[in-house]
């Protein structure tokens, strides 16, 4: 399996791409799933982050077969 | 309790309208709290032509049905709806109806009002504005008041 | 702003949206707040069968109006609609419905709590129920919340 | 010209009318208004007051012209 990574929104103008894949051996955080998908963008201060589509932080862990997403503060209503 | 997302225009009072005739008690509610959030045709002092909302499908559902599910274990309600738009959009067009139904108005009223904040804080949703001379993102939601 | 007090059955929603349609400029608000009071059949626990809302013709449009004044110069609101059924009432039946517009949904809830509460305070109309044993007058109305 | 009294809702079927008619020099007060149109029965002591449709305590002088009305607590909406 592998870690399947999205990023919406202004996020993913700035990325360059909505989804990428990685292998899990890859990437044990969060804040290293964004360094590989991203070849070391710096991440902007506000990046929200979930996974498996709850709310987490950098350091949270991920595992294979996680969907790990990040994006700007959200803005709808 | 119903949660959607839709790509297509809607008739808020209509959809608040039929809800309650197909899905509440007669009789049981005497509060209805509904609040639409509509488009304004300028933001921040510029004129908006169109907005496009995106969305994060399945985790935003996951979290308007959180919210709606907090807000029933909170306050005294009956039922609540969720409607909220995504991509397209023009001015004047309705982006979320939120209406909750209660036995009593300070529950509806309060229930409705946390909905929304809850809502513009944790549903992942994002408006992308397009102005004349080109879009934007748009960074942060208005505050509560 | 507009206040009316009508002696028969509307559907709320139905005249929020119509009222919206007429008088509202396109674009211009972000935020809508609707309340809706409707007739529950209990009360107290007794199940009510009919209700008769009295008013005093004139000092009730009266103060409709002063508290709809009041509210559009506490928040900024764009307009505002009150309407309020009185006479003979069946279960089920809205009794009253409070709409504000607003560019903003801070300012669109809060009038549209404050007109109700107001409305509830102030306001001159008196509920009389019919039970199965006879018939009463309310004595007062449920706190806020 | 004269002074105009109305009762409403349970107060109304307390007093036995809804409306009567005073001469301005029966009562220069709505605490005489009440007296002289109900006979001086006791008023209740949640009652509201108004004078020409503004809300007064009982204190509040009447004139001529004016309608005085009494009614129970507000129980609309």
């Amino acid at each position: 399996m592998t870690i399947a990574v999205k990023f919406f929104a202004s996020l993913r103008e700035q990325v360059g791409t909505g989804e990428v894949e990685l292998m899990p051996e890859q990437a044990r955080s969060v804040a290293e799933v964004w360094s590989q998908a991203t070849a070391d963008q710096p991440m902007p201060a506000n990046t929200l982050m979930a996974v498996n589509m709850d709310y987490v932080d950098a350091a949270h862990p991920v595992t294979d077969g996680d969907e790990v997403a990040f994006f700007p503060p959200v803005t709808g209503g | 309790m119903r949660i959607e997302v839709r790509d297509n225009l809607f008739d808020p009072f209509a959809e608040v309208s039929r809800y309650q005739q197909q899905h509440l008690p007669a009789g049981k509610y005497g509060a209805t709290a509904v609040f639409v959030g509509s488009m304004r045709d300028f933001n921040q002092g510029d004129a908006v032509q169109q907005m496009t909302l995106e969305h994060y499908p399945g985790m935003t559902e996951n979290y308007l049905r959180k919210i709606g599910e907090e807000a029933a274990s909170r306050w005294d309600i009956i039922d609540s709806l969720i409607i909220h738009r995504v991509g397209e959009i023009r001015p004047d067009e309705p982006i979320v109806v939120v209406a909750v139904w209660s036995a009593h108005r300070g529950d509806a009223f309060e229930a409705s009002r946390y909905l929304m904040e809850e809502l513009k804080a944790r549903a992942p949703f994002w408006k992308k504005e397009t102005l004349h001379n080109g879009s934007r993102w748009v960074e942060k939601n208005t505050p509560a008041s």
